[in-house]
Order: C-alpha cells, then structure tokens, then sequence
C-alpha cells in the first residue's frame, strides 16, 4: 500500500539526529513493548509480513506522529484484535474480559535463545528457473496494490540492473494477505541516483531495493 | 504538537502508552498467550548479548584474516555463523566492502530491518523518518548530519533493505594498525560505520 | 517538496465523509482564521505560492495531524515570524512584546469587497511562444525539487497529452521563493488513469493536472 | 491519538487552537496590522454573501439559454463575471461539461484550491486527506462514499487543481424539467454536483 511507511524520497522530516552512546531502550516500557511483539507471534500465528502489514495500515497521520515502539504496539493491537485474542476494551480495562482464545503454540522461556538462533528463513527451494540474471536491464512496475508489497513508490516505473541474484524468497504481497508463502525469485535491482531523481541529483549516488520476480520487467 | 518521531523518550508525552503497555502485558499473561519469563530473556538477549561488537568482531577478523574476508564477501551467512552470530532478523546476510572509491551505506526506507545478530538493535535515528525518507535520495546531505564529509568523486551505494537480505559494511582498515590484534581492531569498529553512516574510529582516537 | 501535502495517488486515510448541510465554519475560531489569514497577506507582503510553501513544509506528521485551518494558522505563524511581523513568543503571551514593523499596507474595511472582487490574476503577457500545443504528448519531468512545486508525485515520469494552453502564468516554483514572477506557459495535461496507476486500473479514468511548461518535456 | 483531519469540528481537542488564533489577533490588532471591521466583513462575505448559490444561478443559466452556455464552455471566467460573480480563487475560470458518456470530478491533491467566486469555501471533506488522496486515483470509489455508483463505461475525468486555473462542473440538466424557469432549475443544483462528487436533485425530490 501507498501508506505513510513508504518515505524515501520524500522532504520535511528535518535533519537525522545521532544520539551519542544510545542505549538500547530509552524506556522501560520500550523493552516490554518489543518482548511482547517478538512473544506475541508465536500464539498469535501472524508472520513477519502480517506484523509490517499491521504497521503500515495505520492512517499515516499517527504513523508519523508515533515512536517507532509506539507503532508496534499499536499494530500488535490490531493483529490481536482482528483475530480476537484480545480486544481493545480489554487492554482499557488492564484485565481479559474475554475467555481466551485457543492458541497454536506459546513462547517458552526455555525455547527464546534457541527460537531466536533459528529465527525465520525467507528462502525457498525454487520450482522455476530465474527469469533474471545479473546484468539485465529491469524496470521495476508500476504498480499501486491497496495490500502490503515490498516495491516502494520511488523506484517504481525507473529501470534499473540486475546486480544479484539472491534465491527464491516468500513473496510479501502473498503472505501478508494470507494468500500463501508463494516464493518468488528475489534479485537486488541497482538503480543510478539520476535515474531515480532526475539530472538535478548527484551522479555519484547508486540505491538498491532488493526486488522480487513479479515486481520486474525486461527494460 | 505531535510528538516528533525521533524524540520517542520524551517521557512526559508517553505515560499514556506507558500505561498501555503495561495493561497489555496483564492482559497477555492472564491469557495465558506469553510467559514472563521468555519476555525477561527476550529484553536481556538484546540489552545485554546482542549488539554491534558482534559486528566488529566480524568486521576485525575480516580485517585481519584474508581467507574469512573472501568468505565473509561470498556467504556472509556462514561466515558470520562460523563465529556464533546467526538467526532472527539476519538469516540472509550479506556484506558489502567499503573502498576508497566506494562508499556504502545501508537503510530500510519501509520499516526498520537491520541485521539484529551483528548490530543488536537499531538506534532511534536509524527507524526515524528523516533517515528513512534522505537515505536513498541524499546520502551525501545524511552523511553530514553525522559529521562526515566524503570527496564528491567517492561513489555513494544505497542498500535499501526491501527484503530479507541484510546488509553489513565491511569498513575500510584504518591506516596505522599494522600488527595490531583481532580484538585489538575491533574496537575501532564503530555501529554506524558498520550501516555506513560512520567511519572506523582512527588509532590515535581509541 | 516532496512533503505531506503532495497526497495524490496514497493509501490508508479511509472512506471520504460527507457532511449533509455543512456549514461554511464548525467554529468561530476558524472564522478568525480565515479571516486574518486573507488579511495578513497585504501587511506581510507575502503572495500565494509563499503561502502554500508555507503549509506544506511543516512536519508531515503534524501537517496530517492538523485540521485545514490549523495548517493555515500554523503557515501563518511561520511567514510572519520569518518576517519578523509576529514572533512567537508574542502569541503565547498574547500580545505583542515587541515594536510592529513597518509594513507596505493593510487592509481597510473599507477596501475588502473591491480587494476579493479582484482577487490575484496569475496570468501574464507572453514573451515567447508556446512550445507545446494541443494534443501534443509530453512527459512530465522526474524532478524533486526541495522547495515549493507544483508537479505533484504522481505524474511525474508520465507521458500523457497536451488537452488546453492555458496561457502563460506566474510560475510557483520561483515565485514562492521570493526569484519572481517568471511567467511560464501552462497547459492542462491529460493522463490515463492505466499511464499512472498501472495496468490494473481502471481503464475508464483520466486524470489532468494543470502544469507550466518547465515541467514538460517532449515525449 | 492525533486528532482526525476530517474532523476537525471535534471541539474539544481544539480549544488551544481556538486560544492561539484569539492571542494571534489580539496582537495583529495591537500591531496594527490588522482592521477587526476588515476581519468582519470578510467573514460575513464567505459566511453569508459568496456560496453555491452562485454556481447554481451559473449552471441553471447555462440549461436555459445556449449562448449563455456556449460563452461559458469557451470564456468561463467572462460568463460568469456577467452574472457578478469574479475575483478571489476564480480568476482563471474553466467549465467542464458533463454528458452521458463523460463525468468530471474536480480536485486539488496539493492542497484546497477551489472557486470561491461561484460555490464559496470548500467543504472539509474536500481539503481533507481521504479525497485529496483519492479522487485521482479511485475516483469511482470516491462517489460511491457519495452514494453514487456510475455505470463502469462512463469515462470519469479528474481535473487536478495544481495551478490557478479553477474548475467548475456543468452537471447534466435532469429529465423532467422541461419549461421550468432558471430560478426552478437552480434549486436542483447542489454545491457537490458542480464538483463532480454529485449529481443535481431530481425534480420529484425538490
């Protein structure tokens, strides 16, 4: 989707502001908020893409206005409520209202390290062949799904070359929509600073956006 | 006024959430969904285990081990699990070799996906629009918010982290370090020289 | 700028929602707005294009988090400061702390009905001829510019045909900057809707913008 | 949670607002920068004086007399000032007509621009994010929020306000209404018909 996720390219947002020695968390609330999101998708049987579906769909105007920690929550909400595992008056009232749901599995404290050493491949055994190589002039689509895709706004219609190719991976337009890992061939797409901002931009910059199959066409 | 993005620990304007939060997690234990103690190992893991001195030891071997280097550039996948570092959020690796022609610098324009087993967490800046949205079209402008300033003939390669691939920058060896030992170099290995928005720290400044 | 206001073609606000028998307020401050936003433009010596820059280049965050006329208040707030007229620190406290400026004019009661009657006329004598004419296909420009435009996102990098010449007009992106008045030739460009939004949409739309001739280019 | 851009009537998230602009012109005034009578009358002009009642005596002119809707189509901005109607936002008028085959919905993606002269200020929901964004790309999605729902083979034609240039749809005169008077006609012209976001009453809802 067109969503307020989807910024490169875009002005107004002010200058980047290091913070020297940064900790991890700048709250406590912060830590929670990420155990919970990370605890949360095994009962709550989304998948990654599900969860940036989730966060993105929020109206762009709160997704600006929030912290990063902020817009997880609020997507963990809504992954929850849309699968009634928890409704929104329940996180008001700061008690379940609601008996709770059956869950496929849980997070156990024994499993974290060894659930997260094995974290969650994207890679599939391809059934085709590559329809790209490396080398091969692309141009990335011009595409505008009202569902989640990976194909941010600022490369689409400009083409690019194909610099690697980096196996067959879930396809994010499928999976997030519960229509299936679907893979998809996925290449890295090198785009010249020029041809993404005009003559104007400075000739010496290069971006990338890793692209599945279906996001590309011969140029 | 609406909270400005990169300002998260303003604490004042987040009790709210605070609040929330907490009333979240009472809800989930009571469910029964999460266990309290997978949340308490979970924030430990990446408060105290997983951070960008995994990268920087990665990055010093590199340095130092020119076999691991070719195949740190090959698999980097392998390479990297070959010293303990592996799993969520970096199960595709890759690491792109900085020159002195060639510049690399790595960002998610659409969410925050940054290679958790090497670098840890992402800092606040690195999530933050004003990175998200000037990354990709003005990195030279970006690099100066971190007070570096590259010759204009140094090309300036994006990764824009669209899909599970994660990027690493093997920074360039700073002069003045011959001899010196693997643990030695790795704390010249900076976190943001390892997205690309910094350089290694120079000898003398250690 | 690429900034929040450039909203053309983005997902995720929800349904549009019509008011039966909206009224032209909903409150009497936004009266108050309105009505010293028109007169502000005589003492402050700002023009049209300066005041749109204005608006949009507010955060993007609060930019979708404002109403209309808070956005309009808020650029009023920033032209004036920038001038000098008003600083902020005058607002809070409610009245003014420092000398006025001298301004050029303000605008008497007794001139309101003549001043809205006439109102700013953009268009200009040409110079020089038209490059383009009816029925002409052009492609609007990829340009980023970081400053005031008005070559929304959606259209650039699109060929679509020439539908009017309009004339030749005051041309923002140089007026709003204070480079003058720089009258450009303007001509409405027709897309279809298939040219901007792919393939998938739908066949039966077009979509024009009104566009000076520096962002058009043969095609 | 920010405060909803289509509902900024939702007064209690606005009394600091409704504050800010009373100490803004008190110190305008105090500046003297501005006359409150200039503030007055030029409320009352767009509260009570220039509205789509306007439009309605343009568009119900142009169903009764065919050179008047001729001179129109071709020199908007002279037939309507030969009805009175001139100046602010309607400088540079253009009509658009509608026929069986073709239906024009005006829009300004960029911000409000709108032609006062004829229908006054614009309603909320059409400065508003969710048509801004929208009316170019899903126009049809769009009148059906309206509650309307065009037969798929009428063309839909956008006309996006970026200059100075302000549009004004001609709507097509309803059956039934023949040997009614202009002043008849013009109640069945509604502010959103003469946007493209509706369509005249028909004259059994009258």
């Amino acid at each position: 989707m067109n969503g307020a996720q989807d910024m490169g390219g875009m002005h107004g947002f002010g200058p980047v502001r290091p913070e020297p020695d940064e900790p991890p968390f700048h709250a406590e609330w912060e830590k929670r908020a990420l155990a919970l999101t990370l605890a949360m998708a095994a009962p709550g049987g989304w998948n990654l893409d599900m969860s940036r579906a989730a966060r993105e769909s929020l109206p762009p105007g709160e997704y600006l206005s929030k912290s990063y920690y902020e817009i997880w929550i609020a997507g963990l909400e809504k992954l929850m409520a849309e699968r009634g595992l928890v409704l929104p008056d329940e996180i008001d009232a700061g008690r379940a209202l609601y008996p709770p749901r059956a869950v496929p599995r849980t997070l156990a404290a024994g499993d974290v390290e060894a659930v997260l050493r094995r974290g969650g491949p994207s890679e599939r055994e391809p059934t085709v062949a590559a329809r790209f190589k490396a080398d091969d002039r692309v141009r990335a689509k011009n595409i505008h799904p009202r569902t989640h895709t990976r194909l941010p706004r600022y490369v689409r219609g400009h083409v690019g070359t194909i610099e690697a190719v980096r196996g067959c991976h879930v396809f994010p337009d499928t999976n997030a929509i519960g229509a299936g890992e679907n893979p998809q061939w996925l290449y890295t797409v090198r785009f010249a600073g020029t041809e993404l901002w005009g003559d104007a931009a400075d000739p010496a910059i290069a971006v990338s956006v890793d692209a599945w199959e279906p996001y590309l066409e011969p140029a | 006024m609406a909270p400005d993005l990169h300002h998260p620990h303003d604490h004042s304007e987040l009790s709210e959430t605070e609040l929330r939060v907490r009333a979240l997690e009472t809800v989930l234990v009571e469910k029964g969904y999460v266990d309290p103690k997978a949340l308490d190992i979970l924030i430990d893991t990446y408060e105290t285990k997983i951070g960008p001195r995994n990268g920087a030891r990665v990055v010093a071997r590199a340095w130092t081990d020119p076999g691991f280097k070719q195949w740190l550039l090959k698999d980097a996948t392998g390479a990297i699990a070959s010293l303990g570092y592996q799993g969520r959020q970096g199960e595709h690796m890759v690491v792109v070799e900085n020159t002195p022609g060639l510049h690399n610098m790595v960002v998610c324009t659409l969410c925050s996906c940054y290679p958790w087993p090497v670098l840890g967490l992402p800092p606040v800046w690195y999530k933050s629009a004003p990175y998200r949205s000037r990354a990709v079209a003005d990195p030279r402008g970006v690099l100066k918010d971190f007070g570096i300033a590259l010759p204009p003939d140094v090309e300036i390669r994006v990764w824009d982290s669209t899909a599970e691939i994660r990027y690493l920058v093997l920074p360039m060896r700073p002069a003045g370090t011959d001899g010196w030992s693997e643990e030695k170099l790795a704390m010249l290995v900076t976190r943001d020289s390892m997205i690309g928005t910094g350089l290694p720290k120079r000898p003398q400044n250690l």
